[in-house]
């Protein structure tokens, strides 16, 4: 178990390590001059662009150094809103984790219940129709969904986090709450997909194994065949892959976010696109990287919680 | 009377595929009744059938006996009941048998708080700790996980997880299959010993002969769905009437005896696919023996003296 | 003259010693049961000799010469192998005709190849030999698929054949047919073979001499006859008696499984299970096994027990 | 004899082609990409490209469908129809390509790595998951903003972000077939690298191979809607993520205007679905895991 921790944690460390490197040099290596780029379409006072320019003319290798000495540390300041891009992230960072937390809640249960009700009943008429449902809100493009819910379902706002003038604790929760109904529904049709088949395939895979002949000749009864043996066993590497795709949950947000102008990283990634605004995006990447990184290790330790194969070794 | 009382049973699989083609069987309490066969000879589906742990595609003919009642004609509640309770089986394949992610401990106690829900915990716990030691394991390995046991441990788990409710009956199908030589002799001795101490009937399902032969009282040997030779298990294995049970009991031959020195038993093809059985006796097209007559009609079982029965035309021309 | 031999022969897997110093010879056309249990080291001593894996000490010889392994490729064709399970050792999507003509297209063998595979596949006994070119594996039964594999050997014309468990995984009766052909072509062909298995029965019934091998070591070696009537290593003694037979005596079975081949003991490495140890001995015996390294024994044609016991 | 090996090839095809009619959800899905890719190939004879010039539309804004313009017309008075059929060919073409950039790139580093094992394999596969690590669509859009939107850039752009996952699936799959004892027959019959990887290994993992590939397209399809929806395809060939980001910024969601936005995502779906209950099937009928028996 403790060589299984260290292990996952120093892959972590070195996959953040090349992420980290990654992120430098893929906008460094760029064909064609960095303060073109750095500051296309923008207007720079000669006084910013003087300071850019010093920045990014010395040798390259002492820029790495620098860099890598703090890499959340940019130093260069977003060329769209002129501040710190930490600072713009650290605005950004809650709302999305407020859509995408309630979006992935809302979506994991409901798939995990479909993908239960449908992989136990293989083959049966609610398995062929979940089925059949989940493959076509797999190909939906959840930006347009979002479109569709705005043209159709038009007296719940289409954007924003909050109504202007609302005060109030109360009544700003409540407001939130219902900007929060159309791109959360957006966000969740998708992941319902998803996680519905997770599991759905994991539960059929349980299905095969012998463990669930003994159950049925011990006298268990069918429903605690399911409920005490095929569910929970499925059900392990469902919250694994749900906690893998956290991460990348996040990076799905964007498109969403950006159709319902919903202040959040996304939003904020779809803004530094129009520019572009390297810097911020830089930024905007690098924490996108680092969220996948630390799920991707809470997947892998919450795995070796759950499973005494890994915990017991 | 009989513990287990298999009549006339039949089993075909979806697409019309016969695994089981009328077998009569009994058991008796303290009695060891070996099966005998190669794959697919319907062996591994009479296990399933007594329990009626068949798929739902599978039609059954006959009946099943256990106690004197019919096992497929009971009520699922009372099936249930009867599961582990009554009859309980020793699975092949221990490692995949048991749930991975559970200890031990906990699938052995899980048929007895349901067989007898007024166990306590810790009742339960202590028999668990006391079935397995009956089976040779220290009681604190109930802690464990499957993956943590040896392949003989398991098989060892999987007959402690089989006496849980005290049952009359056990099946054991292929316990030893993939064990060892000398892990294979002791699950045989703690078998004989636990059928010796606790009256149990034991059905042991094997594809060799030589392991029935000095472990069972009687032995039937089946082929294509059906059995083929019947009879006390030492003079089967010994002096067999069915071309057949030769065959098999010269497959694991007398180590020192010079009849097998350089000279391998086998039998030319192979065994039929149960979708495509031969016309006739089903073993005719392999059989050393083989005459005209025995690809006209199948032969029923024929009594042949001393409680044996052989289902051979030229079985009472044997030796 | 020996066909292969292992010379103070070690294998090591990390940390385990699977092979622990191994002299063995297989004459030309003598067959040579090699017996243990699993996890003896058995089946690695096997793809040691035949260069499939390299031993970290000592050397295999091939027609007493010392295998180069810079030149395994003209090895390979005096040396050939049978694996335990047919159904795996043949590629699901090759014809038998592919499979058995696959070593001629390795080693560019000159001659009609069509001619050379259906020559081979008659010699492994399947008749008549065009019948079943053009075959999947899965449309064959067990016993077919091994005698396709035994073919695909054949057909480069090796000295020796090494089968790991050649018929553990086939029905019952149709191993005595594999036997008897393995032993037809020996005196057809005049084929050395060795033959790794866990059953003294097959030893019985096809080899000349038997090795009895025990974490990483011979523990017995000898004429048949005679190490299986009357074996003098206790470890083979209680792999006889547990051997299943009607009349025999009161079967000696071992406490506990197969130990550890990282972890060896010292002296007698059997000494932890051994019954005549745990029964009792003399005290200037027992004190040889528990500090007495056995010597490794010779690879000749004697009778020869690893044991401090007369 | 070669005769009877084709009569055999063609009996092996047939029955692939028998096992793949059953899943009838596949049929339908095979039926659908037919039509989208005559679609793409006729492009031009079925609506003019010159209607997909701004300058050349003559037609009214923001109209709705009418016998003129079936689907109405977009923000410049171009014909929503025209721009859906030719934005057919560069879905098709960018999901298509894409995929074979990545296919490549990820079978020949997942037999690798799973073939050599040890000191190859931890260095591939290392690569691999830490390509897996990083976001996909944050990935592409940094990588799409720097080469800059042209059909060509986004076509590199979704195959180099694609190929982490048929690496993994290749070399999990050439691990378990580099484990079949027929590797060690072809190994001891004297078989050296090249010969196992080509005579056995591939032809073992292709099957999964081609399943997976047709999963790849349908989500290289999805990727390329969602990059030029945020205006990071190529403008001078519209795609349907381009129509779905002209009605997102002209609000064509709050004036009702849904032939502009209806359709474009319709042709997603439908292409995607198509895509994956193909891949679906085809997974069915070659992975034998999947299968009962035999």
């Amino acid at each position: 178990m403790r060589g299984y921790v260290l292990k996952k944690v120093g892959w972590s460390i070195g996959t953040l390590l090349f992420v980290v490197v990654f992120n430098f040099f893929l906008f460094r290596l760029l064909p064609g001059d960095p303060i073109g780029l750095y500051t296309r379409g923008r207007n720079m006072s000669p006084d910013q662009l003087i300071r850019l320019r010093q920045q990014l003319n010395r040798p390259i290798g002492e820029q790495f150094i620098t860099y890598l000495s703090n890499p959340f540390a940019s130093t260069i300041n977003s060329t769209r809103f002129n501040r710190p891009v930490w600072e713009i992230i650290g605005e950004r960072v809650w709302p999305t984790v407020l859509l995408v937390g309630t979006a992935v809640l809302v979506a994991a249960l409901a798939g995990v219940w479909l993908g239960i009700r449908s992989g136990w009943r293989r083959g049966s008429r609610f398995d062929r129709v979940t089925t059949g449902t989940t493959n076509t809100l797999y190909a939906m493009p959840e930006f347009w969904v979002g479109m569709m819910l705005i043209m159709w379902l038009p007296f719940f706002p289409s954007g924003g986090i909050n109504s202007v003038g609302v005060t109030g604790f109360l009544p700003t929760v409540v407001d939130t709450a219902w900007h929060l109904v159309l791109p959360v529904t957006a966000l969740a049709i998708v992941y319902l997909a998803e996680y519905t088949s997770i599991m759905r395939a994991s539960l059929v895979d349980e299905l095969r194994q012998d463990y669930l002949t003994l159950a049925r000749a011990k006298g268990l009864r069918e429903d605690l065949v399911r409920r005490r043996h095929a569910v929970p066993n499925a059900l392990l590497p469902t919250m694994t892959l749900i906690f893998l795709n956290l991460g990348f949950v996040i990076g799905g947000a964007i498109t969403v976010e950006y159709v319902f102008s919903w202040p959040g990283l996304g939003l904020l990634t779809a803004e530094a696109l129009r520019g572009p605004d390297i810097p911020l995006l830089q930024a905007v990447f690098l924490l996108f990287s680092l969220g996948v990184i630390v799920f991707t290790l809470l997947a892998d330790l919450l795995y070796a919680v759950l499973d005494p194969r890994v915990s017991t070794q | 009377m009989s513990l287990l009382e298999l009549r006339d049973l039949s089993v075909t699989y979806a697409g019309d595929v016969p695994a089981v083609r009328g077998v009569s069987l009994s058991v008796a309490p303290g009695e060891v009744l070996g099966v005998a066969g190669e794959s697919g000879c319907g062996k591994s589906t009479i296990t399933n059938a007594v329990l009626r742990l068949l798929p739902k595609s599978a039609t059954v003919g006959g009946s099943v006996l256990l106690d004197g009642e019919d096992v497929h004609g009971m009520s699922f509640g009372r099936l249930r009941a009867v599961r582990w309770a009554t009859a309980s089986i020793v699975f092949q394949g221990a490692l995949h048998s048991l749930n991975a992610v559970r200890t031990i401990g906990r699938q052995i106690a899980e048929p007895i708080l349901l067989h007898e829900p007024k166990t306590s915990r810790k009742a339960a716990d202590l028999r668990v700790g006391e079935l397995l030691e009956q089976v040779g394991l220290p009681a604190r390995r109930a802690r464990d996980y499957p993956h943590q046991l040896s392949g003989g441990q398991r098989q060892r788990v999987m007959i402690a997880l089989a006496l849980a409710c005290r049952p009359r009956l056990v099946i054991a199908d292929e316990p030893t299959t993939a064990l060892d030589v000398m892990v294979q002799a002791q699950v045989l001795q703690l078998l004989s010993g636990l059928v010796k101490d606790l009256g149990l009937a034991l059905v042991l399902i094997s594809h060799d002969l030589s392991v029935l032969g000095t472990t069972c009282d009687r032995v039937a040997v089946m082929y294509a769905g059906k059995v083929v030779e019947e009879g006390p298990a030492s003079v089967v294995f010994d002096d067999s009437r069915h071309p057949y049970s030769g065959a098999l009991a010269g497959a694991f031959p007398r180590v020192g005896d010079p009849r097998f020195r350089y000279a391998p038993a086998g039998l030319a093809g192979d065994p039929p696919y149960p979708g495509d059985l031969p016309a006739g006796c089903p073993f005719h097209p392999r059989c050393p023996v083989a005459f005209d007559r025995c690809s006209e009609a199948e032969v029923e079982l024929l009594d042949v003296g001393a409680g044996r029965r052989a289902a051979c035309l030229r079985a009472g021309e044997a030796s | 003259m020996s066909a292969l031999a292992a010379r103070g022969v070690h294998v090591r897997f990390g940390a385990a010693r699977a092979v622990d110093g191994v002299d063995l010879e297989i004459g030309s056309g003598e067959i040579v049961a090699l017996v243990g249990e699993s996890g003896c080291g058995k089946s690695s001593l096997a793809r040691a000799l035949l260069g499939l894996v390299r031993p970290v000490r000592g050397t295999v010889e091939c027609a007493d010469r010392p295998l180069d392994y810079r030149r395994l490729k003209e090895f390979r064709r005096h040396v050939q192998l049978v694996l335990q399970d047919p159904s795996g050792s043949l590629n699901p999507r090759h014809t038998v005709y592919e499979a058995v003509a696959e070593g001629l297209r390795i080693h560019k063998v000159p001659g009609d190849e069509r001619e050379l595979v259906a020559a081979a596949l008659s010699k492994a006994g399947l008749r008549p030999p065009e019948r079943f070119f053009l075959r999947y594996p899965h449309e064959l039964s067990g016993g077919q698929r091994q005698r396709v594999v035994i073919a695909g050997a054949l057909v480069l014309e090796p000295d020796v054949l090494v089968a790991d468990e050649p018929v553990s995984s086939l029905d019952a009766s149709v191993r005595g047919e594999i036997l008897a052909l393995l032993l037809r072509l020996r005196t057809e062909l005049g084929l050395s073979l060795l033959v790794v298995t866990h059953d003294l029965g097959l030893a019985w019934n096809i080899a000349d001499r038997v090795a009895v091998m025990y974490l990483g070591r011979i523990v017995e070696t000898g004429d048949t006859a005679r190490v299986l009537t009357s074996p003098r290593h206790p470890y083979t003694k209680a792999l006889l008696s547990v051997v299943p037979e009607i009349a025999r005596q009161d079967p000696i079975v071992l406490k506990g499984e197969a130990p550890d081949p990282s972890r060896i003991p010292a002296g007698c490495r059997f000494r932890p299970r051994c019954p005549a140890y745990a029964a009792g001995l003399p005290a200037e015996l027992a004190e040889r096994c528990e500090k007495e390294t056995l010597p490794v024994l010779p690879a000749d044609r004697g009778h020869h027990a690893a044991c401090v016991l007369p | 004899m070669t005769a009877i090996a084709w009569q055999r090839r063609r009996a092996t095809a047939s029955r692939f082609w028998a096992d793949f009619r059953s899943h009838r959800s596949a049929l339908v899905g095979l039926g659908i990409l037919l039509f989208f890719g005559l679609v793409a190939v006729f492009a031009s004879v079925l609506a003019d490209p010159a209607g997909l010039d701004v300058t050349k539309a003559t037609a009214p804004a923001h109209a709705a469908p009418s016998g003129d313009h079936w689907l109405g017309t977009d923000q410049n008075g171009r014909s929503v129809l025209t721009l859906l059929i030719h934005g057919t060919r560069v879905s098709l073409i960018v999901g298509l390509a894409a995929t074979a950039i990545a296919i490549v790139i990820g079978t020949v580093i997942g037999i690798m790595a799973g073939f050599y094992g040890g000191w190859a394999r931890s260095t591939l596969m290392g690569l691999t998951d830490w390509f897996l690590v990083i976001p996909f669509l944050p990935l592409a859009i940094v990588m799409a903003t720097v080469l800059g939107a042209s059909l060509l850039n986004i076509i590199i752009v979704i195959g180099v972000t694609s190929w982490p996952g048929t690496a993994r699936l290749v070399c999990a799959q050439t691990l378990s077939v580099r484990e079949r004892p027929y590797m060690e027959r072809a190994r001891a019959l004297g078989g050296g690298d090249w010969h196992q990887m080509t005579r056995h290994i591939l032809p073992n993992v292709m099957p999964l191979v081609l399943a997976h590939v047709v999963l790849t397209v349908s989500v290289a399809i999805l990727s390329e809607t969602t990059l030029s929806f945020l205006g990071l395809g190529d403008p001078t060939r519209p795609s349907w993520g381009y129509i779905l980001d002209n009605a997102y910024g002209t609000g064509a969601m709050s004036n009702g205007e849904w032939w502009f936005v209806l359709p474009p995502g319709l042709c997603v779906v439908a292409v995607v679905l198509a895509f994956t209950l193909v891949g679906r099937a085809l997974e069915a009928v070659l992975n034998p895991r999947l299968r009962e028996g035999s």
